[in-house]
């Protein structure tokens, strides 16, 4: 176990070039969430598009971990219907618990699979979940959910 | 008599036990009441901890950090198991009297917020005409907390009176706890009486008139299997030390619910979500209310401590103790000038037992107790208006735990019987 | 380098030291001003306290209630008289966080007492219009407890800034702390920035008003000689871990006259002087703020851990500690891109040395610290408003203490480096 | 070290037939003193006589060690000089915190010398002293001292 496993090349690149960090108009929900231990912090904005599919606004400030997190996020989600971006983040959510056990299946994750080494350092995992956690609660503040009628088209 | 525990290999668990007192006479530990003492894999948890994983929790990038962090939170985990809850319902404090003075600040706290115009919680909010209900044999613990909320909310402290027998009494129940009852608080087994109270009845009656219920189980957790969330309340607390654990550590249970909408009691650092100059917003329970450098070690301590509590059993726990109190009351009742006070018979009644001899102080039976090496507690137990009910001053009280057996009760009963010899009574 | 402690013999003392972390690599502990580790007498004296002596304490009148009792009340006469002050003006908290909220109710509590009729000493009663005085570098616990009592009593809360280089701004104290000033709080030693204030000058200007003036003594107490009664303060408080102490105690000292007149915090057993089930009277000071059972394992624990400084010396551990700082602080700024956050020189300054790294995100650097054994904290450190004051999100720390020496800020050197390297920056 | 050196046959004497236990009337200073780990609790009530000597009355409950010490202060010191009854107070004090150590001097300290066991027994000590505690506290309240004018004719 070392550092290396933790910051993959695709983390690093993530990090330094953000995908779509920008705050959108008009979102129909917004959730800033904040790391209290270290004061990351991270704001997701979702809004739907005509056909039904997410609109991703984010910013945010923190470590590495947390930043490029929010990069793969929106990377991953935007475009995509809210039920499938549903299933990324429950993949998410379960590969931070995996105690860096897992062999997280690129097809749904994406970039997020360079996140398997975060899961063996506790305390990195929060940075790494914030991001996800704000896309939760953005969701949840406009109504949009997985099982919501009209919002998914897959 | 057979008990169901294995007292000779218990004991040998309890290096205390093995020492002398008064000149060479074997330690018969009968004060458990007051705390329990302490196996050996509770001291051997602490130390390892203190020894491999110690610092900072929830706060370090850094693997002790981490070890730390998971040592504490497991520790969390397993005692909340031990009593049927759910992880995060559970908030460590210093000690049950934390816990119950956690529960009445949230009252207090939340009035004076309220009318400095702060949004809180409606059942928190406290005013003149509404009531507190506690009972006539709380330990000061569950008592002076809310003389003091009602000081300051105006709110007034009603009581359920004890009967001579050391029963609750519960006719009046109904006109007691009224509706302009806010909050019903009560002991759970008594540690001056023994008696072990009909607390879902008396919950089930608090939230029949829309008030908060709060149990006391700073003596049935240790002695008995407890389910918290069976209890029927909305907050229990108990103390670690009075069952095998470290000193130093107390739990508070809650109901989810109940404690997301109770504002924090002790602020600082760890149990906020911001912080600027001009105001804090707050962390969810219950790390919002483990404000500070947690007991870390004490909570890795008591962890070891359920776990040696659960092999042995707590059914088997349980029944051990009722066969010891059995014994106990059996023995006392044979006994010339010796009043129990509290139930005599071993009905709904755990190991804690009380008694006056004629024509002696409490004191005075203590010593003699003592001086063959009997550690029992004589006073008024914290539970001074208890005392009063009973029209005595304070009483001796033998308590049992899992290293006792019978003839550590024999040993005291000679003791009473030497007492009387000597002062001629 | 020549350091004033033989820290190869130290670190013999703490089997923490002894041990590796992420594969293999020697643990280099420089976060000591989050937690301190503990030597060995200390974890000895907790145990032979359990194994020897635990029992209830001030309840008793068997001969283990009498020893615990003497090792719990000898271990606050060691405390005191580490910090210069009388036995019973020291009271027993489980962290400084209680300390300093105990202090902070004490207003809060007086305030809604006297507003229901209790006779309350003035001093403590708040009111809109009076003001509370804090810096902009305290630590979560000296002001989020502060920001309670504004919100339920309707004082203002007002602080003292910070300079750019981490020194308090005191040319404007005379108008911050005026006739509307009811007490004054102040960390003596910043945790974050390692500045060390004039708390003397500061608590001065408070009773000039005839306000009352408390110091969090967390960070300096455990580093140098510290006189309680000298600082001019009534009221101080500090904690046990962070000075090789046992996790789970704080202490409060207190001027007897203003212990004398503050209304207890928490209430239960042992603080009370007589009860009845309509109301209570209260025991002296320190027994008034320490209801229920104690942390008397913590206690004697702690009392072995100020043994064990004062032999070392509290000089030498300042001037130890001293020459570690202005070591670290030449190195780092020797660095490229990196910037101390807190005062630059070695003068009123102690062992916590924050700092950012250009380009690096803390914890980022955190993470390559670690992975080379060195534990160090990254974050706000509880000092959220003082990290906005320097407008960094977060700062890396390293602190120090007795079993520290330059080589490890060698290695915590060399990961910074490594962590630019890695990052390209 | 045992019971017996503590239970002296002079405290038993004293605890079965109290010494003077009664109230006085119209007392100059009064005090109850409890103490609150036991619940024993003795009324010491003080005045001054024409010759400026002690009249103490006294009343308690509680165990024998307390009972037996409020019978003997109050034969030690009514009758005193306060001065004198101060010379009592301080000696017996004195013992009680000497360890059980002490050779306490007879000439002082009356039947009060009977108590030297008691301060082996930490837990006892605080009851031994209780009705001297309250004596120093009724003085103090009638405005008695050792060095008052007028109130000392030794
Ligand atoms: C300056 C200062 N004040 C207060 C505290 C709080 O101490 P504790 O967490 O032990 O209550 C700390 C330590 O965290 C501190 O460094
Ligand atoms: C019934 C009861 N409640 C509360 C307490 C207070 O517990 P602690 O002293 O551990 O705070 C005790 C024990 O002393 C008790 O027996």
């Amino acid at each position: 176990m070392d550092v290396e496993s933790l910051y993959q090349d695709i983390i690093l690149d993530h990090y330094k070039h953000p995908r779509g960090r920008s705050l959108i108009d008009e979102p129909s929900g917004e959730s800033h969430q904040v790391n209290p231990t270290c004061g990351d912090e991270v704001t997701v904005q979702v809004s739907l598009d005509d056909d039904g599919r997410l609109v991703i606004g984010y910013e945010g400030q923190g470590c590495s971990i947390s930043q490029a997190s929010a990069s793969v996020m929106s990377e991953m989600v935007s475009g995509a219907a809210p039920a499938d971006a549903d299933t990324v983040r429950q993949a998410f959510v379960e590969l931070m618990h995996s105690k860096g056990a897992a062999d997280p299946d690129e097809e749904v994750l994406g970039d997020g699979i360079a996140f398997v080494g975060v899961a063996k350092y506790p305390a990195r995992i929060k940075c790494a979940l914030l991001p996800w956690m704000a896309l939760q609660d953005a969701e949840a503040k406009a109504g949009i959910g997985p099982d919501q009628e009209g919002t998914s088209t897959s | 008599m057979l008990l169901p525990l294995d007292v000779d290999r218990i004991r040998k668990d309890f290096p205390i036990l093995q020492r002398t007192v008064r000149g060479e006479k074997p330690l018969v530990y009968l004060d458990s009441a007051a705390t329990s003492q302490k196996p050996t894999s509770v001291l051997d948890a602490e130390r390892a901890f203190y020894e491999t994983a110690n610092a900072g929790v929830h706060r370090g990038a850094h693997q002790l950090a981490e070890e730390a962090t998971d040592a504490y939170e497991s520790a969390r985990r397993r005692i909340a198991g031990f009593v049927g809850a759910e992880t995060d319902d559970i908030v460590f404090t210093k000690n049950a009297t934390e816990s119950l003075n956690l529960v009445a600040y949230a009252f207090s706290n939340a009035t004076a917020k309220a009318a400095h115009g702060a949004e809180v919680d409606p059942r928190f909010v406290l005013a003149p005409g509404d009531s507190i209900v506690v009972t006539q044999m709380e330990h000061h613990a569950n008592l002076v907390p809310w003389q003091e909320v009602c000081a300051k909310t105006g709110a007034t402290l009603r009581w359920i009176g004890v009967s001579d027998d050391g029963r609750l009494e519960l006719d009046d129940l109904d006109s007691l706890i009224d509706d302009t009852t806010r909050v019903v608080s009560v002991v759970h087994q008594s540690n001056i009486l023994g008696t072990v109270n009909p607390v879902r009845r008396i919950m089930d009656r608090a939230h029949a008139v829309g008030a908060l219920g709060v149990v006391d189980a700073c003596q049935s957790i240790p002695h008995a299997p407890v389910d918290v969330s069976a209890l029927g309340a909305d907050l229990v607390g108990w103390s670690g030390h009075k069952m095998l654990g470290p000193t130093g550590i107390g739990m508070l249970w809650g109901r989810p619910e109940v404690l997301a909408a109770m504002p924090p009691f002790i602020t600082g650092g760890s149990m906020i979500e911001t912080v600027f100059m001009e105001h804090s917003t707050y962390a969810a329970p219950p790390k919002r209310f483990e404000a500070g450098s947690p007991m870390v070690a004490q909570a890795v301590g008591l962890a070891a401590a359920v776990d040696y509590l659960t092999e042995l059993g707590m059914d088997r726990v349980e029944a051990h103790e009722h066969a010891l109190t059995g014994y106990a009351l059996e023995r006392l009742a044979d006994l010339r000038g010796v009043r129990i006070i509290g139930p005599m018979t071993n009905e709904d009644r755990g190991g804690a037992v009380s008694f006056v001899v004629e024509g002696l102080h409490p004191h005075d039976v203590g010593q003699f107790l003592d001086d063959r090496g009997v550690a029992v507690r004589v006073g008024h137990h914290c539970a001074w208006p208890t005392c009063r009910r009973f029209g005595v001053p304070a009483t001796t009280r033998l308590s049992t735990y899992v290293y006792n057996d019978t003839s550590d009760i024999d040993v005291a009963i000679e003791g009473i019987l030497a007492a009387q010899n000597f002062f001629g009574v």
